[in-house]
C-alpha cells in the first residue's frame, strides 16, 4: 500500500515538468477553444523556433559549465550582416555564409577563453558589447529590412510546415547525433563533469571548450535568421536581452548551469513551455501587464518541481546498506 | 614571467584599439548642441536624429551624441556629462516625464537651455521648452477616419491595437486617443486584442501572430508606431489577409510617426490612415527655441506640433510635410 | 648508469622495459626530485614508497605526462621517450590510474573507457558505433572480472567497481605499464584482494606494473621489486626478498622508527561515559547500535568499505538522520542533533574526505583552523572577531600539530601535502577542546611519519580525558591505537574485542560476516 | 588534482616594480588612473571638479547595489533580482511618500514610512530569493531570474494600479535630499549613505564570524556545514542582503530623479556583476572584497563618463566599453598565469 503509493508519488515527480505543461495545456484550452487546435500547435512551435535553436546552441556551453552572454549580440550582428551586406544574395548562399559569421563570433569567444583564459562571462559579456555596436554601425541605428527572398522563406511553409520548424528541426537532429552519437558529444559531457579529469583522460578539454562557442556562435546566428525572416526587419532592439530566456529555457529543460547534466531535447521542450504560456496568454485576451508575472510564475513553478523532484529522488536513490523488508 | 607573441599581439590590437579613439577637438567659437535621445529604436528618431544632425550643421553648430537606452538615471548623467562639458545647448528626450525633472534643474542651474523634443516633461518650477506632438489628438483623429471608413461599409469590426512600451507616455497617450474613439462607437467596434510590443519587434510580430491565431476575423488594426509595419505585413500575408484598399478582405489598417515604410505602404493602397508627426517642423520647433533662449527670450513651456492624418485622399496633396516621404525618395532616388 | 644504479640489487630478467636516468625537476625553484633512476621490467610489479614529498607523484606524473622533467633521460621499449601530455603517454602505452579515480560519473562505464577513442560505425567519420563499444566494453570488464552492464552510469558503482573499471581502461588502450597511485585507499579488504588478483593476471600477460603505496604490507605481498625515495632522492633499489618493512619505514624516514603506534600512559577514567549510544535505527544504512565510550578512551571501528560506519559517524555528528534510539553526549540527550549541537555538546568529527568535507582547499591554513571555533571569540552585537586571541590560538595550535608551513596566513591549503592537511583538520577540532573526538579515517593517504604525528596526537588527546571513536580500514592501526574495536558490518555491530584479545583474524572473520551479500549488488 | 608534493608555496616575489603592481590587487584601480589620465587628454573636461564630483555622485548608488551583490557571489550564488528590487522598491516607496495621494501622505511620518517601504521591498524579495535557494535547493540564478521577470513585470503592473501616469512624482523634499543633497560643502550626501553600507559591508566581511562563514560556505558548502557553518542561514541572509542593498540604492535612485518610475535600473544587472567580477570577485564563489567591488565599480564608472562626456554615437560606445571590459579582463588573465607560474 505504502510502496504503491511511494511509486506512484516517484512517477509523478519524475514527470512533473510533464505534468505541469499539460496542466497548462488543459487550463489554456478550456479558457480558449482556439488554443487546442493543430493550426496554433505549430504556431507555438514556429514561434519558439529561434529561441529554442539558440537554447540549443547555449545547452553545449551549459554543458562544460560555461556561459554565453553574447548571443542576443550575435543575433543582431548577423541579422544586420545579411540585411546590409546580403542584399542581392539567393537565401541559399546568404544563409551559409551568415552562420559562418556566426561560427566566427563564437570563435572569438572561445579564442579569448581557451587561449587568454578569460572568464566566459567577462569574455561574452564584452562581446555583447562589442557585438551590438559593431551591429549598430553596420546598420547606422535604422531599421535593417531584408531581402523579398529572404522575406518569403520566412512566411513559406513546406509540406505544410513553416520554414521556422524545418530549420529548427534539423539544428535539432544535428545536435541530438553530435551529443549522443559522435565523440566529441560524449566528451562535453566530460568536460563538463570534471575538466581536470577530462584533461588527464586524454580529452583536448581547449579544444571542446572552443568548440562549445563555436557551435553556440553559429546555433546564435542560425536563430538570428530565423527570427530576422519571420519579423522582416532587425531594429536596434533585435536579439537585446535574448540570453535571458534562452538560459532559461536551457535551465527549464534540465540542464545544469554547473555543467555535464542536461540535454537539447529538455531544452526544446522548455523553449517549448514558455511558447506555450505566452500564446495562451494572448489566446486568452490576457491583461498584457500580466504577462510577464505569468510567465514568471510558471517558470518558477516548473523549476521548482525539478528541484524538489532532485531532492527526493536522492533521498531514495542514496545506496543502501542493509535490504530491510518491507 | 614570460608573454606569449600571440598574448602580446592581442594585447597590443586592444591597447589600440581603446588608444586610437577618436580625437576630439573642440571648435572655437561655434555652438555645440547636446543631442540627448533615449533609444533609437524606430526610423521616427533615427530620422529625427539625422535631421538635426543635417539642420545643425547648416546652421554651423557642433553636435554631441548620447543614447541612454531607457536608463532615466544615466540620462540624468549624460545631462550632467554635457554640462560638464560647457555646451549651449541640451535637446533631451527622455524616458520618463517626471524623472527628468532634476535634470532640467541642473541645466538651469548651469545656465544651458534645454529643449525636450516629442515628449514634454512633467510640470515642475524648473524651466525649459518642450515640443510635442500630440499625439492622443492624433490618434484619435487617425482612428476616427478609419471608424469613418468602416461606418461607410458597415458591419461589425473585431480590433486589435498594437501597444508601445508601457512605461513610455507617448505609448500610453496614443492608446488613450485610440480608445477615446473606440469607446464611443462600443456597438460597432469590438476591441479583442490589445497586443503588448515593448517596442519591440519581435514581440510584435509574435503578439500579432497569437492574436490573429485567436480572433482570425480581426479586420480593423492599429500600431502604435509605424516602425511595427514589416511584421504586421508579415503576419497578415502568412495569414492570408494582406489585400489593398477595395480588395475582398482589406483590414482596415492605421499606423502612427508617418515614416518612409507607411508612406510606401499608403502609396500602394495597404494602409488606410496615418497619424503624422510634423518631423520637421519639430525640428525646427526645436532649435528657434535654442536661438531664442540663447537672445534672452522666454519661449513658452509647451509648444505643440498639431501632426495630421495622412490618408488615401489627401495623399498628394500632405505628402511632401510627411517626413517618411523624404526619406523614401532619397531611397527610391 | 648513473650513481643510483651501484644502489642496485635487483637482477632482472631481459632488457627493462622502461629505463630512468638522472630525472630532475623542481617546482618555483624548488628542486623536488634529484637524480633518480631505475628500471621497469616486463611481467614484474615494482613498488615504489616513500613520504609524501618525497617525489613519488612526480616521477609518477612525468612517465605519465602530466609533468615534463627538467633534465635526465627516459628510455622506454628501447626508444627515447619524452611525453608531451596525458594523451602522448597514454597513446605510446603507459597508463596511469591516479588515486582520486578519473572517471566521469555522469557517463556509462563504456563511454568512460572509450572517451578518447570510441569505434566508429565508418572509419574516418566521427559517428559512434555503441554497439561496438557495448561489446568491446564487456570483453575489458570481463578481463578484469566485473560483471556489471558496460550501460551502467558510473554514478552507481562501488568505489572498488570504479577501479576496476579504470584497469579495463588501460587494458583498453592496450597499457605496457600501468602505474597505480595509492590505489587501495578507499578499497575494501575484499576488493583490495580483487584487485590483487587482477595485477597477478596482468603481470602473468607480461605487463608491467608501478605500484605506489603508502601500505606498506601491500608493498611485500605485490611487488618483485621495491624502490623507496626520499626528498626526491633515491634511497633504496632492492628486491623484495632483499627488503623488510623495517628497512623500507628507515630508509623512508631516514631514522628508525621504533615504534609506529606510540605507548598511550594514560588510563581509561572512570565515572559516566562521555558517549552512549543507545539502539540507534535508520532504515537502509544501520541497525540497532549500541555502545559507550569513556573519558580517555580509544574505541576503534572496523568492518569492510560499506558496512555502515561512516554512516554511523555521520548520524552521531547530525549530518545524517535517524529513526530511532538516543544518543548522549556528556549525560544530555541529543534529541535532534545538527553539527551545531553536537559541537556545543563537546563533539568533533574528522571525516573520511578531507577534501570533499574537511578543508577550504582555497582558503589559508589560519582559516581553516578557525573555522569551527568562531563564535567562541567573537562576542558583541555584531559578532566581531577578536582576532588578536584568535591568531595567537590558531598559531599555537598550528605548531602544537606540527603542520610544516611557515606562513599559516598565506599558505593555502591546497598547497599542503596530504599529512599537513588533515593536521589542519585536526587543528581545527582540537582548538575546541572536544571531549568526544570522532575519526574517520584519520591516517587515509598520508606518509608514515605524519601517521605517528597523527597516533601521538590521539593519544595526547586520550590523555587529556577525551573519549575517541576511531574508524579504520587498516586493521593494524585499531589494533595498535585502540582500548577497544567494534566490528560493524552489515549496518551492525558484530562484534567487540577487547585490547589484549585483539586478534588479526578474528577481526576479519567478525567483518566479513555475510560481506559477500552485502557488496553483491 | 595530484597531490602535490610541494610542501609550501609562497606567493612568488615580484622583483621589477610594474610586476609588483600587476600583482598587486590594487591593479584595477591603477588601470583605472592609467586611462583617466589618457581621457585626459582627449575630453580635457574629464578632470574638472565638477565632473569628478559627478563621477563620486554617480558610483554611490551602482556601488550599493554591487556591494549586496558581492555577499551573494561570495556564497556562489548571483542576484539577478537586484534590478526588479530597484524598480519595484521606487514605485512602492513612491507611493507611500508621494503627495499625490500617498499612503503615508500628510500623516507627518511619510519619509520614515515611505523608506521602510523600500528596504521592505527589498527585504521580502530578499528574503523569497534566499529561502526558494537555501530550502527548496533551488539554483539562485534561476530563481532570482524568475523574481527579476515578476517583479520587473510587476513594478509596471503596480504603477498603473496607483496613478495613469508612467511613474509617481511630487515626491517630498526631505526625501528627494537623500539622493541630491550634499555636506561638508559639496560632497553628496549619498556618499555618506554608501560609506556607511560599505564600512558595514567591510566589517562583517572582514571582522565578523558571519563574513568568515561566508566565504567558509562559497569555498566548500560541505565542509562548512560539517564545520558547524549554518550553512542554510548563511546563505538566506546573503540574499537579504543583497535584497536590502538594492532597495537602499533604490532610495538613492529614486531620490535623485525625483521620481518612482517602474522601469529604474532595468539596464545596470550587467553592470553590477561585471563591476564586481572585473574588482577580483569570483563567480565561483569563496573570493571577494568590498574593496575590490568599489575599484570595479569605479572603473565602470569612469569609463561610462568618459564615453558620456565625448559624446559619440551609440555604436562606438557599445564598441569601446566592450573593448575595454575585454583588455582589462585579458590583463588580469595574464596576471593569474604570471601569479601561478612565479
Amino acid at each position: 500500500m505504502n510502496g504503491y503509493r511511494n511509486r506512484f508519488a516517484m512517477l509523478a515527480l519524475q514527470n512533473a515538468p510533464l505534468l505541469l505543461f499539460a496542466v497548462l495545456v488543459i487550463v489554456f484550452g478550456l479558457m480558449s477553444d482556439r488554443f487546442l487546435t493543430p493550426v496554433n500547435f505549430l504556431n507555438i512551435i514556429n514561434q519558439s523556433s529561434h529561441i529554442a535553436i539558440i537554447a540549443i546552441g547555449m545547452t553545449f556551453v551549459l554543458l562544460i559549465a560555461g556561459i554565453d552572454l553574447s548571443v542576443g549580440a550575435n543575433m543582431y550582428l548577423s541579422a544586420a550582416i545579411l540585411g546590409v551586406f546580403f542584399v542581392g544574395m539567393p537565401p541559399l548562399v546568404a544563409f551559409p555564409l551568415v552562420a559562418v559569421l556566426g561560427l566566427a563570433f563564437g570563435a572569438f569567444n572561445g579564442f579569448m577563453i581557451t587561449q587568454l583564459r578569460v572568464a566566459a562571462f567577462i569574455t561574452t559579456l564584452s562581446t555583447l558589447f562589442i557585438g551590438r555596436g559593431i551591429a549598430l554601425y553596420f546598420s547606422g541605428n535604422k531599421m535593417v529590412p531584408f531581402s523579398k527572398d529572404v522575406l518569403t522563406f520566412g512566411r513559406t511553409a513546406y509540406l505544410g510546415i513553416p520554414s521556422a520548424i524545418w530549420v529548427f528541426a534539423l539544428v535539432l537532429i544535428i545536435a541530438l547525433i553530435v551529443l549522443k552519437m559522435t565523440t566529441f558529444g560524449r566528451q562535453v559531457y566530460a568536460v563538463g563533469a570534471d575538466p581536470d579529469a577530462a584533461a588527464k583522460a586524454g580529452i583536448n578539454v581547449r579544444r571542446v571548450t572552443f568548440a562549445v562557442y563555436c557551435i553556440c556562435g553559429v546555433c546564435a546566428a542560425v536563430g538570428g535568421l530565423v527570427s530576422g525572416s519571420q519579423v522582416a526587419v532587425a531594429s536596434s532592439t533585435f536579439g537585446f536581452q535574448k540570453e535571458f530566456p534562452v538560459i532559461a529555457a536551457a535551465v527549464l529543460g534540465g540542464t545544469s548551469l554547473f555543467g555535464g547534466r542536461g540535454g537539447v531535447l529538455g531544452t526544446v521542450f522548455g523553449a517549448v513551455l514558455i511558447q506555450t504560456v505566452e500564446n495562451g496568454l494572448v489566446m486568452t485576451n490576457a491583461n498584457p501587464y500580466i504577462y510577464p508575472l505569468v510567465i514568471s510564475v510558471i517558470i518558477f513553478i516548473a523549476v521548482f518541481t525539478d528541484s524538489s523532484r532532485t531532492t527526493v529522488l536522492e533521498r531514495l536513490e542514496r545506496r543502501k546498506i542493509r535490504v530491510e523488508p518491507d | 614571467m614570460k608573454l606569449s607573441r600571440r598574448e602580446f599581439t592581442v594585447g597590443a590590437l586592444l591597447a589600440a584599439g581603446t588608444m586610437g579613439l577618436p580625437i576630439m577637438v573642440k571648435a572655437q567659437g561655434t555652438k555645440t548642441v547636446a543631442l540627448l535621445f533615449d533609444s533609437l529604436v524606430s526610423p521616427f528618431w533615427v530620422s529625427g536624429i539625422e535631421i538635426m544632425r543635417e539642420k545643425a550643421k547648416a546652421n554651423g553648430w557642433e553636435t554631441l551624441e548620447n543614447i541612454s537606452d531607457f536608463d532615466d538615471n544615466k540620462q540624468f548623467e549624460q545631462v550632467k556629462a554635457m554640462i560638464g562639458r560647457k555646451v549651449d545647448g541640451i535637446l533631451i528626450i527622455q524616458t520618463d516625464s517626471k524623472a527628468v525633472i532634476p535634470a532640467i534643474r541642473a541645466a538651469n542651474e548651469a545656465g544651458i537651455p534645454m529643449v525636450h523634443f516629442n515628449r514634454p516633461p512633467a510640470e515642475s518650477d524648473a524651466y525649459s521648452v518642450a515640443i510635442q506632438a500630440d499625439n492622443r489628438k492624433i490618434m484619435a483623429d487617425t482612428v476616427q477616419f478609419l471608424v469613418d471608413e468602416a461606418k461607410k461599409m458597415g458591419g461589425k469590426y473585431k480590433a486589435c491595437l498594437l501597444i508601445g512600451d508601457l512605461g513610455d507616455v507617448n505609448a500610453i497617450q496614443r492608446r488613450d486617443g485610440f480608445f477615446d474613439v473606440v469607446d464611443k462607437n462600443a456597438d460597432m467596434i469590438e476591441v479583442v486584442a490589445r497586443v503588448s510590443t515593448e517596442w519591440n519587434a519581435d514581440k510584435a510580430f509574435a503578439g500579432l501572430t497569437n492574436a490573429l491565431q485567436a480572433n482570425p476575423d480581426i479586420n480593423f488594426l492599429v500600431t502604435s508606431s509605424d516602425f511595427m509595419h514589416p511584421q504586421i505585413e508579415q503576419v497578415l500575408q502568412t495569414a492570408g489577409k494582406w489585400h489593398k484598399r477595395g480588395e475582398e478582405g482589406h483590414v482596415l489598417f492605421a499606423g502612427f510617426d508617418g515614416d518612409e515604410g507607411a508612406y510606401a505602404r499608403l502609396k500602394d493602397g495597404y494602409l488606410d490612415a496615418c497619424g503624422v508627426q510634423n518631423l520637421f517642423l519639430e525640428v525646427d520647433m526645436a532649435f528657434q527655441a535654442f536661438i531664442d533662449m540663447w537672445a534672452g527670450k522666454k519661449p513658452e513651456k509647451l509648444l505643440l506640433d498639431p501632426g495630421f492624418v495622412i490618408t488615401q485622399a489627401n495623399l498628394t496633396e500632405k505628402q511632401d510635410e510627411m517626413w517618411g516621404y523624404t526619406v523614401w525618395k532619397k531611397q527610391n532616388g | 648508469m648513473s650513481a643510483a644504479a651501484s644502489v642496485s640489487a635487483a637482477p632482472a630478467a631481459g632488457a627493462p622495459l622502461l629505463e630512468i636516468e638522472g630525472l630532475c625537476k623542481s617546482f618555483f625553484g624548488v628542486e623536488v626530485l634529484h637524480k633518480v633512476g631505475f628500471t621497469v621490467h616486463a611481467g614484474r610489479v615494482l613498488g615504489l614508497v616513500g613520504e609524501n614529498g618525497s617525489g613519488k607523484s612526480t616521477t609518477m606524473n612525468i612517465i605519465g605526462g602530466v609533468h615534463q622533467m627538467d633534465s635526465g633521460r627516459i628510455m622506454f621499449g628501447g626508444a627515447d621517450y619524452r611525453p608531451k601530455g596525458p594523451r602522448d603517454a597514454s597513446k605510446q602505452g603507459i597508463a596511469f590510474i591516479h588515486q582520486e579515480l578519473n572517471l566521469f560519473r555522469n557517463l556509462s562505464i563504456a563511454e568512460n573507457l572509450f572517451i578518447t577513442e570510441f569505434p566508429k560505425l565508418v572509419p574516418g567519420l566521427p559517428f559512434i558505433d555503441r554497439g561496438a563499444a557495448r561489446k568491446r566494453a564487456s570483453e575489458l570488464l570481463a578481463a578484469v572480472d566485473l560483471d556489471i552492464p558496460p550501460t551502467t552510469l558510473v554514478n552507481r558503482l562501488s568505489q572498488g567497481e570504479r577501479q576496476l573499471v579504470e584497469i579495463a581502461k588501460a587494458l583498453g588502450a592496450k597499457a605496457k605499464i600501468i602505474i597505480f597511485d595509492e590505489p587501495t585507499t578507499s578499497l575494501t579488504t575484499r576488493e583490495t584482494d580483487r584487485l590483487f588478483d587482477i595485477i597477478n593476471k596482468l603481470r602473468q600477460q607480461g605487463i608491467a606494473i608501478i605500484y605506489i603505496s603508502h601500505i606498506l604490507d601491500d608493498i611485500m605481498r605485490l611487488c618483485d621489486d621495491i624502490v623507496v625515495l626520499r626528498d626526491g632522492n633515491l634511497v633504496g633499489k632492492a628486491l623484495k626478498a632483499d627488503m623488510t618493512i623495517e628497512r623500507m619505514i628507515s630508509l623512508m624516514v631516514g631514522r628508525n622508527i621504533d615504534q609506529l603506534f606510540p605507548p598511550r600512559d594514560s588510563a581509561i577514567a572512570a565515572g559516566p561515559p562521555v558517549l552512549e549510544v543507545r539502539n540507534i535505527t535508520q532504515r537502509g544504512t544501520v541497525k540497532d547500535i549500541s555502545f559507550s565510550l569513556r573519558a580517555g578512551e580509544v574505541l576503534g571501528v572496523s568492518g569492510l568499505m560499506g558496512a555502515g560506519r561512516s554512516e554511523l559517524a555521520r548520524i552521531l555528528f547530525g549530518i545524517d538522520d535517524f529513526g530511532s534510539g538516543e544518543i548522549i553526549v556528556n549525560g544530555k540527550a541529543l534529541t535532534k542533533p545538527t553539527p551545531t549541537v553536537c559541537m556545543d555538546n563537546g563533539m568533533a568529527f574528522l571525516t573520511e574526505d578531507r577534501r570533499a568535507e574537511g578543508l577550504m582547499m582555497e582558503a589559508p591554513i589560519d582559516h581553516n583552523i578557525a573555522l569551527s571555533s568562531l563564535q567562541a571569540y567573537a562576542g558583541g552585537f555584531a559578532h566581531k572577531i577578536d582576532s588578536t586571541r584568535l591568531n595567537a590560538d590558531v598559531s599555537k595550535m598550528s605548531a602544537s600539530v606540527q603542520i610544516g608551513a611557515r606562513d599559516i596566513a598565506n599558505t593555502l591549503v591546497k598547497n599542503l601535502s596530504g599529512g599537513n592537511q588533515q593536521k589542519v583538520v585536526i587543528g581545527k577540532w582540537l582548538l575546541r577542546e572536544p571531549t568526544v573526538f570522532i575519526l574517520d579515517e584519520p591516517t587515509r593517504g598520508i606518509d608514515v611519519g605524519a601517521k605517528n604525528e597523527v597516533y601521538k596526537i590521539i593519544n595526547r588527546l586520550a590523555a587529556g580525558g577525551a573519549g575517541i571513536l576511531m574508524i579504520s580500514s587498516e586493521i593494524e592501526e585499531l589494533v595498535g591505537m585502540s582500548d577497544r574495536i567494534m566490528v560493524m558490518a552489515h549496518g551492525e555491530i558484530r562484534a567487540t574485542f577487547e585490547r589484549g584479545a585483539f586478534d588479526r583474524e578474528e577481526l576479519l572473520r567478525a567483518a566479513m560476516w555475510d560481506g559477500i551479500r552485502s557488496n553483491a549488488k | 588534482m595530484t597531490s602535490t608534493d610541494v610542501t609550501a608555496v609562497s606567493k612568488p616575489r615580484a622583483q621589477a616594480g610594474w610586476k609588483r603592481l600587476l600583482l598587486s590587487e590594487y591593479l584595477v584601480l591603477v588601470l583605472t588612473v592609467f586611462y583617466f589620465a589618457v581621457m585626459w587628454t582627449i575630453v580635457p573636461e574629464i578632470a574638472t571638479a565638477d565632473t569628478l564630483l559627478d563621477i563620486l555622485r554617480a558610483m554611490m548608488p551602482l556601488l550599493v547595489v554591487a556591494i549586496g551583490q558581492t555577499f551573494v557571489l561570495i556564497v556562489a550564488g548571483i542576484d539577478l533580482s537586484a534590478p526588479s528590487i530597484i524598480a519595484m522598491a521606487s514605485v512602492v516607496g513612491a507611493s507611500v511618500l508621494t503627495g499625490d495621494g500617498g499612503y503615508a501622505n500628510g500623516t507627518g511620518f511619510e519619509i520614515i514610512a515611505g523608506i521602510l517601504a523600500f528596504i521592505a521591498v527589498g527585504a521580502v524579495i530578499g528574503t523569497f530569493n534566499g529561502l526558494c535557494t537555501t530550502r527548496f535547493n533551488m539554483p539562485s540564478f534561476i530563481v532570482t531570474l524568475t523574481t527579476m521577470m515578476f517583479f520587473s513585470g510587476a513594478a509596471i503592473w503596480y504603477t498603473t494600479v496607483h496613478t495613469d501616469a508612467s511613474s509617481i512624482g511630487n515626491l517630498p523634499r526631505g526625501f528627494i535630499g537623500i539622493g541630491q543633497g550634499t555636506f561638508f560643502g559639496g560632497l553628496p550626501f549619498s556618499l555618506f549613505v554608501v560609506l556607511v553600507v560599505g564600512g558595514a559591508a567591510h566589517f562583517i566581511l572582514s571582522r565578523t564570524v558571519y563574513g568568515r562563514w561566508l566565504y567558509a560556505v562559497g569555498l566548500n558548502p560541505r565542509a562548512a556545514a560539517v564545520s558547524g557553518v549554518p550553512v542554510r542561514r548563511v546563505i538566506f541572509w546573503a540574499f537579504v542582503i543583497s535584497g536590502v542593498c538594492a532597495a537602499i540604492a533604490s532610495i538613492l535612485y529614486t531620490g535623485r530623479l525625483e521620481t518612482g518610475t517602474p522601469v529604474l535600473g532595468q539596464r545596470i544587472l550587467l553592470d553590477v556583476i561585471g563591476a564586481a567580477v572585473i574588482g577580483g570577485v569570483s563567480l565561483f564563489g569563496g573570493k571577494g572584497k568590498i574593496l575590490w567591488t568599489i575599484f570595479g565599480v569605479l572603473f565602470l564608472t569612469v569609463i561610462d563618463k568618459s564615453l558620456q562626456l565625448m559624446g559619440l554615437p551609440i555604436a562606438s560606445v557599445f564598441a569601446i566599453k566592450g573593448s575595454i571590459i575585454l583588455a582589462a579582463a585579458v590583463i588580469d588573465a595574464v596576471r593569474h598565469r604570471v601569479l601561478v607560474r612565479g
